[in-house]
């Protein structure tokens, strides 16, 4: 079994387990960082949809050389994007926190089910 | 021509942007002025690209940035529908900056930064041809979304903003996952690239296309995963839910459409299923809110789900799909805007608060516009939309997706409608003060709304055949508002004069007919008005929609027309009914029952244009699919305005209960609008020999069935405008079986009943309706003896009656002579019957109406009426001399008539000798019957009087009651129940059960949206489960296709 | 605990998603067209040795600017959103932080500062750069909150910075359009000598710039929540 | 020997999150998500992408952590 | 055909005669109906007496104009249908003026007279008239009803609605009358009559016991006299009508006074026997054997 399909598989348990947690644990602080195990998985998912065995990090230093380097190096776009994507995460969590932040100071609960005002 | 590259929309936005996070008081104060700069800017550049690429100026634009082509870099693309769309949302932007000028001045230049970037970053998803790019700045809009959500203050936004952060993060984690794997599958994140790649042939390919498909369209709120987006739309700051329904929508059904080229058939299958079900679902749901911008959500996301729908149905590659999509975008687009905005000025959120806009006509006006734009009433773009959308459905054959719309429609326009009605009728508990920076957003949208409408008309097929002017007379009125009503009343009488001025040369004999009663009618109707004091505000921009549709139904040639005029004059009439004290409910279940029968003759012609080119009318004799189906269609679409059995229980309420000089013109001539359509479809169908035997046949019977329900319901009435009504109700059964026939003497016996229910329905309902104005009650029992106090009313309720009782020698008579050769010639014996039934019960409500009113004792408080306005008697005596001439020469309209029919049925025509006329059976001669009557009538009067001329008059209290003088002898007068026997054998037949079946339906699918929308539980975490579960069913489903 | 039970067998079925992904993954020897033209003229093209830094900020620059836009809004939106109500100026309840947290912060502030700053600065030859950089010095501002829980960082200064390198950050965008091929495009500086710290045109700008910018948007974020912990709820 | 640490290391990146998810104390869960991205972070490394490893390490494990800790701070303080 | 004054002089001496022979045969009806309960009754000339003696009043009051129209219209109904019945079969001097319409015009003119006396009736302010009035026009709406029937089934039978028409197909014999060729049309028209004649058990509208004297209530002198000039001429009209219909019309005037006896003995003979309906019922019961009775006659026709 390969590297990338063992990280594959790590990748999408991770944002299964994630995914649950987001989904059944009532508080919110919790379903946070559900949240936050998913999007680590994605980006598990992405850097290894962009592994290729036996290659080296895509950085053209004396070890790569500048010829040949397609043959040599793993594929960087992943990379780049997982870089963005890591960022975003980030922002997206600190948010989701601040907005816990606000609900807990109103009604001094982290009980999801407790901020059913709105309905129907 | 040198163009302003749309990345400097980008990168004057980001720079000023990240420039007014600087430090500093001063920059503080100005800070909102520099964000109005920016989106001034923007709105200008993206306005000159439309302008340029619309008159093709110049060809669409590459943006490749770093300098590299793509896919190697990111590339932006602004071609005509990109300009169109970022036009949008930068208008929208703007004036939604004005709109929330306070709002985004207290929260500072924070709150004017995520404001600005949420704008910039829908521009880069509309212009952007990079999937991955996309994703980004999808991102980046729904983080300022939720700091937009969290303006408005307190724990409803903030819980709701949570929401949506949960439902959207789930989302973007979708997203994500399917564009790494496009990018595994197709080496590229350029869209373009992408499609070239063709993902479809690989199957894990498909796999990411599905899931990219999925998460844009789970942004897009698709019902039932939708719980997030309506709390925000609820929560949030009113000009924020503006932007959110209508420009964040846009922008990413954008994207959806940039996207769907990955799609393959089948997902194009389930985009439509998805956007069906989306705009059925939560239209069903819409109708149980009662909170204005809660239900504002439902709309906006049933409207997005038809959008979505029309992706999926319509090919992009059809000419017309465009204005299909822009046509409907762009409604939603001003009108969700506008009403979220006129949200916020109402501020109260419970839907009859919304009355407040009573008070504030201009915003009243917008209010209704925008509420008819949603439900796609013309003149709006949505109307066309929908329009082009059927007919497009149709030629592909999709009649299950076609009725699936009609139906999401229907419950939209319930709830819709319902709530316009509360805001024009319900007496206002608030006053609203308004400020201008919150009304002129709302004003230019709309403008903007008609000017669309105008435009979206001029490009459909065949839109320009419809004519304008009777909008534009509207239009002049609506302005002059101000004006008193008898200026008013001058400018509509003569406008329609002119109206029926151009029909008349082109028009043929049948079509004479409903000029005369549809405009000579209307102007006879329209000259009570100079009785009425003050503005009458609203009264005459609605008379003369209505009008203007009437007169637009007779020149229609083909049916856009048709349709355009007939929901014209719906709406004219709806808001003229609703302006009754009483009749907010009552108008509101005829625009129910109309908007219903309004969609199955849409659905019909649909079907009628199926597999034909062109839309004249004329293809209806040549329906190629389901012609019979078409056909009932139809019928029963004009059945509702006609008000036959079953649909007929808005009927009584909405004439009854509408204004005095309104009854006449509903019920005398709205009516016929019913009856134009019905013969429109007859003389398609052929003459006698046609194919829809059965069907005419069926009609024939709810045309008896109605005459007699019609009848009894009127003679049980106690309201005296209401028993009128009902007796239109049995009226128009008689017209309806008359033309059923589909025989010579059926439809010269249609016609006599239809020009004779003009005469006698106007003067009766304008004798009573004045009276009514009188004496301020309608109810029959408070009235009496009132012959010595209005002898000229009496006299043409006696005429009005006689005509309507069909009793020789006046012309209701024809009819009834005609009829029975028609039904003995036709064979329909047992309907005749029926319809002979009911006409003798006719006699009974008719002595009730004129007893109760006029004969019997005077109530105490009446003794000092008198007669009614002289301008409620001249019509009056004019359509007397009408029913006098035609009674007495009937041949003079009968003659060019049988002529004119004897076109199209040949067989067993009527014959004249001099002025009898000779059907096969017998004969009439109803000049001497006239004579011979009058005669007799004058020489036994005069005997009678000669005998008794000595007679004195007794007084009112000079009564003897079994043998005693009743203390109040005015007490004694019988008018309540006087049918009491009768009600007892037969009362059972009138029996509210059609009621009841209506009010079963509407309870049915109340208590259904009841318990659906429970799903939305209000628990954040419930509503990503929805979108997992979404995501997961939609999957399973897809994958057991490929 | 039906419910949980519900969600698990929800999870399950979400995992078919995945199966059909998997099974349909395949495997790959070969870099994609894309990531081979990258491979092979990155180098000559935009002049950085580290092909992710040249990715991320030439060719693919523009979603880079988004990302530092999400920064901004998520700083912007903390900032109104935890702020202070203007009534509760009670001073909070000072708790002293231990020596050596103290001592540390006070060596260790500086030179993590010019850690990072050489991160971003070397982003484009050596793994690294902005983000990672930007994030570094944002690290030291978190140890000076924790020597000083009271720490006021001081706002105008970290704005003014975020605010110049974001503008920058564009201009140098505005630059690459009007100067070289479009925006965002690196070469209107020269290329210079590949592998040299000056070189790889306006990279090391941008990339210093947004160092600088990330760095300043997520101390911010992170005082933002630190003030809240003074606040009374 | 590098499958064999990557293995062990998707094991116990396993094993973290699901003591994220499971544990009672938020604290402990917070912590094992933090642990999570960086046991990424290495995961990251063997995969040949340095760049992300750096960034999810000062981000993921570390910003993200810090700012959870907050969170969890000010609710326990009002506690 | 045209008006002429010999055409109207022959019609005013037929209408002499039909009021005369309504007269007599009004009084002949109410001398046997005593003599059936035992009791002497009045002189045959009562009615003549009656006429004469209203017309001779002197003191007369009015409520105003619709109540002096009341009994025009009335009576105006009742001449009306004289004027457009031919009486005679095969004599142009008494078919009057049939040839302005047919059965149609006729059964539409009964509504005629019928609105005045309701409308003069209820001018006159006694809600006992507005009270006869109701179940007067309640009952005669279901009474139309198997009329109808049988009317559609006649016009089936002889594919006409010229009354002339049908008699001269009933001619030939008694084998030829409708009663025998229709029987079904003509025992649902027969049983109508009963209504139409209003005597018991239709009678409640003139109700004699409960409400004084019905909807004439407040009518007296001249103008009762004109209400019972009316009733004289209408009763034989009506059985002419029948007889016309149903039973091979008349060739001569003294197989009409014959024919119209008979048939109005009819309904005094049912009355005789049968006690009073209420209204309900009465509406009841129309809506059941003769409306039966009707639609068995269409479908036996068609």
């Amino acid at each position: 079994m390969a590297i990338e399909i063992i990280s594959l598989i790590t990748s999408f348990v991770l944002m299964l387990i994630g995914l649950y947690g987001l989904l059944s644990d009532k508080n919110i602080i919790k379903i946070i960082v559900g949240f936050s195990l998913f999007d680590t998985g994605t980006h598990i998912l992405i850097v290894t949809i962009g592994y290729l065995k036996g290659k080296t990090a895509p950085i053209l230093d004396n070890a790569v050389g500048l010829t040949d380097v397609s043959q040599k190096i793993v594929d960087p776009i992943p990379q780049a994007l997982v870089l963005t994507a890591i960022v975003i995460g980030l922002a997206v969590t600190a948010l989701m926190l601040a907005y816990a932040l606000k609900m807990y100071q109103a009604k001094k609960s982290l009980n999801i089910g407790d901020y059913k005002t709105l309905k129907w | 021509m040198d163009l302003i590259s749309p990345i400097y929309i980008i990168a004057v936005s980001l720079g000023t942007g990240f420039f007014m996070g600087m430090p500093g008081k001063n920059l503080q104060r100005i800070s909102f002025y520099l964000l109005m700069a920016v989106l001034l800017f923007n709105t200008a550049v993206s306005l000159q690209w439309l302008y340029a690429l619309a008159n093709q100026l110049t060809g669409p634009m590459q943006v490749f940035t770093a300098g590299f082509q793509p896919p190697f870099s990111i590339n932006l693309l602004m071609g005509l529908n990109e300009a169109v769309i970022t036009s949008m949302v930068n208008i929208a932007g703007l004036l939604g900056a004005v709109y929330m000028y306070s709002v985004l001045k207290k929260i500072g230049t924070g709150g004017q930064v995520v404001y600005l970037i949420l704008l910039i970053s829908l521009n880069v998803i509309v212009l952007s041809r990079d999937i991955f790019n996309i994703f980004v700045f999808l991102e980046v809009g729904s983080i300022a979304t939720a700091g937009l959500i969290i303006f408005q203050k307190g724990i409803k936004a903030v819980s709701a903003g949570f929401k949506y952060m949960l439902a959207s993060g789930v989302i973007a984690g979708l997203l994500l996952i399917g564009i790494i794997f496009i990018y595994r599958f197709t080496g590229s994140l350029n869209i373009d690239t992408i499609i070239q790649e063709n993902p479809v042939f690989k199957q894990g390919a498909l796999i990411s296309v599905f899931l990219i498909l999925i998460s844009v369209i789970l942004e897009l709120k698709p019902f039932p995963a939708n719980g997030w987006a309506l709390d925000v739309y609820q929560a949030s700051h009113p000009g924020f839910s503006a932007i959110l329904s209508s420009v964040i929508g846009t922008a990413n059904l954008y994207v959806l459409y940039k996207f769907s080229g990955l799609a393959s058939e089948t997902l194009f299958y389930y985009l439509s299923l998805i956007g069906l079900v989306t705009f059925v679902g939560s239209n069903l749901l819409g109708m149980n809110q009662d909170n204005a911008r809660r239900l504002l959500g439902y709309s906006s996301v049933g409207q997005i789900g038809l959008l979505v729908a029309v992706l999926g149905l319509i090919p992009q590659a059809n000419s017309n799909f465009k204005i299909i999509f822009f046509g409907l975008l762009i409604s939603h687009y001003f009108a969700k805007a506008g009403l979220f905005w006129i949200s916020g000025i109402v501020k109260k959120s419970g839907l009859k608060s919304w009355s407040a806009l009573r008070k504030k006509p201009v915003l009243l006006f917008l209010f209704i516009s925008f509420i008819l734009a949603l439900t796609g009433f013309p003149p709006f773009p949505s109307f066309f939309g929908k329009w082009q959308l059927v007919l497009e459905l149709s030629a592909q054959g999709n009649i299950a997706a076609i009725i699936a719309i009609l139906v999401g429609s229907f419950f939209e326009v319930v709830y819709l409608l319902r709530w316009a009605g509360y805001a024009i009728k319900l007496e206002p508990v608030s006053t609203l003060k308004i400020k201008w920076v919150k009304l002129i957003p709302v004003l230019l949208f709309g403008v903007g709304l008609y000017g669309a409408g105008y435009f979206v008309s001029q490009a459909i097929p065949y839109g320009n055949t419809i004519n304008f002017i009777p909008l534009a007379i509207v239009a002049v009125l609506l302005l002059l508002d101000f004006l008193p009503a008898y200026i008013k009343n001058i400018i509509s009488i003569s406008a329609t004069a002119w109206f029926a001025y151009l029909l008349f040369p082109d028009a043929g004999t049948l079509k004479i007919i409903f000029i005369v009663i549809f405009l000579v009618g209307g102007i006879l109707t329209l000259i009570p008005g100079f009785y009425m004091k003050g503005k009458r505000e609203g009264f005459y921009p609605s008379a003369m929609l209505m009008f203007g549709g009437l007169a637009q139904l007779i020149e229609a040639e083909n049916l856009l027309q048709f349709f355009f005029a007939w929901e014209i004059m719906t709406i004219g009439s709806y808001f003229l009914i609703i302006r009754g004290k009483k009749s907010m409910i009552h108008a509101f279940s005829y625009m129910l029952f109309s908007v219903g029968g309004a969609y199955l003759i849409l659905l019909a012609f649909g079907l009628v244009s199926m597999g034909n080119t062109g839309i004249g009318l004329e293809l209806l004799s040549q329906i190629k699919y389901y012609p019979g189906i078409a056909m009932a269609l139809l019928a029963v679409g004009f059945m509702t305005k006609t008000a036959s059995l079953g649909l007929h229980i808005w009927l009584p309420g909405a004439h009854g209960e509408a204004e005095s000089d309104v009854s006449p013109m509903v019920s005398a001539i709205l009516l016929k609008a019913g009856v134009f359509g019905l013969i429109l479809i007859m003389l398609a169908a052929g003459g006698e020999q046609n194919n829809y035997q059965w069907l005419f046949y069926t009609l024939g019977w709810i045309g008896a069935l109605t005459a007699l329900v019609g009848n009894l319901g009127a003679i049980f009435q106690e309201d005296a405008k209401r028993l009128l009504a009902y007796s239109s109700i049995g009226q128009l059964g008689y017209i309806l079986f008359a033309f059923s026939m589909m025989s010579h003497m059926g439809w010269l016996t249609g016609f006599t009943y239809t020009i004779n229910h003009f005469m006698f329905k106007a003067i009766l309902f304008l004798a009573i309706g004045a009276i009514v104005l009188k004496l301020k009650t309608h109810n029959m029992y408070e009235m009496g003896g009132l012959i010595k106090k209005m002898p000229f009313s009496f006299i043409a309720v006696l005429i009005g009656i006689i005509t309507l009782a069909g009793i020789p020698p006046l012309s209701g008579f024809g009819g009834k002579w005609l009829f029975y050769n028609a039904v003995i010639l036709k064979g329909w014996y047992f309907q005749g019957a029926i319809v002979f039934f009911a006409g003798t019960i006719a006699f009974l409500y008719c002595f009730k109406l004129i007893y109760s009113i006029f004969l019997g004792q005077l109530k105490d408080n009446h003794r000092n009426v008198t007669e009614v306005s002289f301008w409620f008697l001249l019509p009056q005596y004019i359509l007397i001399i009408g029913v006098m001439v035609f009674s007495a020469r009937p041949d003079i309209i009968l003659k060019p008539l049988g002529a004119t029919l004897s076109n199209i049925f040949p067989a067993e025509q009527l014959t004249w000798n001099g002025t009898t006329a000779l059907s096969k059976l017998g004969y009439w001669d109803a000049t001497t019957i006239f004579m011979v009557i009058g005669i007799m009538f004058v020489i036994l009067f005069g005997w009678l009087w000669f005998m008794s001329r000595k007679a004195q008059p007794v007084k009112q209290f000079n009564m003897v009651y079994s043998a005693e003088r009743p203390e109040r002898p005015e007490l004694t007068h019988l008018s309540h129940n006087i049918y009491a026997g009768y009600n007892k054998a037969l009362g059972f037949l009138v029996a509210p059960g059609i009621t009841a079946f209506w009010s079963y339906a509407t309870n049915f699918f109340e208590s259904a949206g009841n318990f659906i929308r429970r799903i939305y539980s209000g628990n954040g975490q419930s509503y990503a489960i929805h979108v997992v579960i979404y995501t997961v069913v939609v999957f399973i489903i897809y994958l057991s296709t490929i | 605990m039906i419910r949980n039970f519900f969600i698990l067998i929800l999870v399950a079925a979400f995992a078919t998603i995945f199966a059909s992904l998997f099974l349909n993954y395949g495997s790959s020897e070969t870099l994609t067209p894309l990531a081979t033209y990258y491979a092979e003229n990155g180098a000559a093209e935009v002049g950085a040795p580290n092909l992710v830094t040249s990715i991320v900020v030439t060719y693919r620059g523009f979603d880079t600017l988004g990302e530092v836009t999400i920064l901004f809004v998520v700083a912007s939106v903390i900032g109104f959103f935890l702020k202070k109500t203007k009534h509760n100026n009670e001073e909070p309840a000072k708790r002293e932080s231990s020596e050596i947290i103290v001592t540390a912060s006070k060596v260790l502030v500086p030179i993590i500062i010019v850690l990072g700053i050489y991160v971003f600065i070397n982003g484009h030859l050596t793994p690294g750069g902005g983000f990672q950089g930007g994030s570094i010095v944002a690290t030291a501002f978190i140890m000076l909150l924790m020597a000083n829980p009271a720490f006021e960082i001081n706002h105008r200064i970290v704005h003014a910075v975020e605010s110049i390198s974001g503008i920058g950050f564009v201009l140098m965008g505005v630059f690459g359009l009007l100067l070289a091929g479009g925006f965002l495009d690196n070469r209107f500086l020269p290329l210079g000598t590949f592998g040299n710290i000056f070189s790889a045109g306006a990279i090391p700008v941008i990339y210093s710039l947004i160092g600088l910018k990330v760095g300043s948007e997520m101390s911010n974020i992170l005082s933002n929540f630190q003030a809240v912990q003074n606040e009374k709820m | 020997m590098n499958l064999i640490i990557v293995i062990v290391l998707c094991l116990l990146i396993v094993a973290m999150a699901v003591t994220a998810i499971m544990h009672k104390k938020l604290t402990i869960s917070v912590l094992a998500a933090g642990v999570v991205s960086l046991l990424a972070s290495v995961l990251y490394l063997l995969l040949a992408a340095p760049d992300v490893a750096m960034t999810e390490a000062a981000i993921g494990s570390g910003l993200s952590t810090i700012i959870f800790f907050y969170v969890l701070n000010k609710i326990r303080n009002v506690k | 055909m045209e008006f002429t004054v010999s055409k109207i002089l022959w019609t005013l001496l037929g209408l002499f005669i039909v009021l005369n022979w309504g007269l007599i045969m009004s009084g002949i009806m109410r001398k046997i109906v005593a003599r059936v309960g035992k009791r002497y009754g009045i002189p045959l000339y009562q009615p003549y007496i009656d006429l004469i003696k209203n017309y001779a009043i002197r003191s007369q009051i009015t409520h105003g104009v619709m109540f002096y129209l009341g009994p025009v219209f009335r009576l105006s109904g009742g001449v009306g249908i004289f004027l457009f019945l031919p009486l005679i079969f095969g004599s142009e001097h008494w078919s009057n003026f049939s040839f302005s319409g047919d059965l149609v015009l006729i059964l539409y003119f009964q509504f005629f007279g019928m609105l005045g006396m309701a409308l003069g009736a209820g001018e006159g302010g006694h809600p006992n008239s507005a009270i006869g009035i109701s179940r007067g026009l309640s009952q005669f709406t279901t009474i139309e009803v198997p009329m109808t029937l049988a009317v559609i089934s006649l016009a089936i039978q002889y594919n006409t609605l010229s009354i002339a028409e049908i008699v001269a197909a009933q001619q030939g014999g008694i084998a030829n009358w409708t009663m025998l060729t229709n029987p079904f049309a003509t025992a649902a028209a027969m049983l109508s009559l009963l209504g139409a004649f209003g005597h018991s058990p239709f009678n409640l509208v003139k109700a004699p016991n409960e409400i004084p004297i019905g909807p004439p209530t407040e009518y007296h002198a001249t103008f009762l006299g004109v209400l019972r000039t009316n009733a004289a001429i209408l009763h034989v009209v009506e059985a002419a009508l029948f007889m016309n219909l149903f039973f091979g019309g008349a060739t001569n005037w003294f197989e009409l006074i014959l024919k119209t006896f008979l048939i109005y003995f009819w309904s005094v003979f049912v009355g005789v026997v049968f006690p009073r309906f209420r209204i309900e019922q009465s509406v009841r019961w129309f809506l059941k054997i003769p409306l039966a009775l009707g639609i068995i006659a269409i479908i036996v026709m068609i």
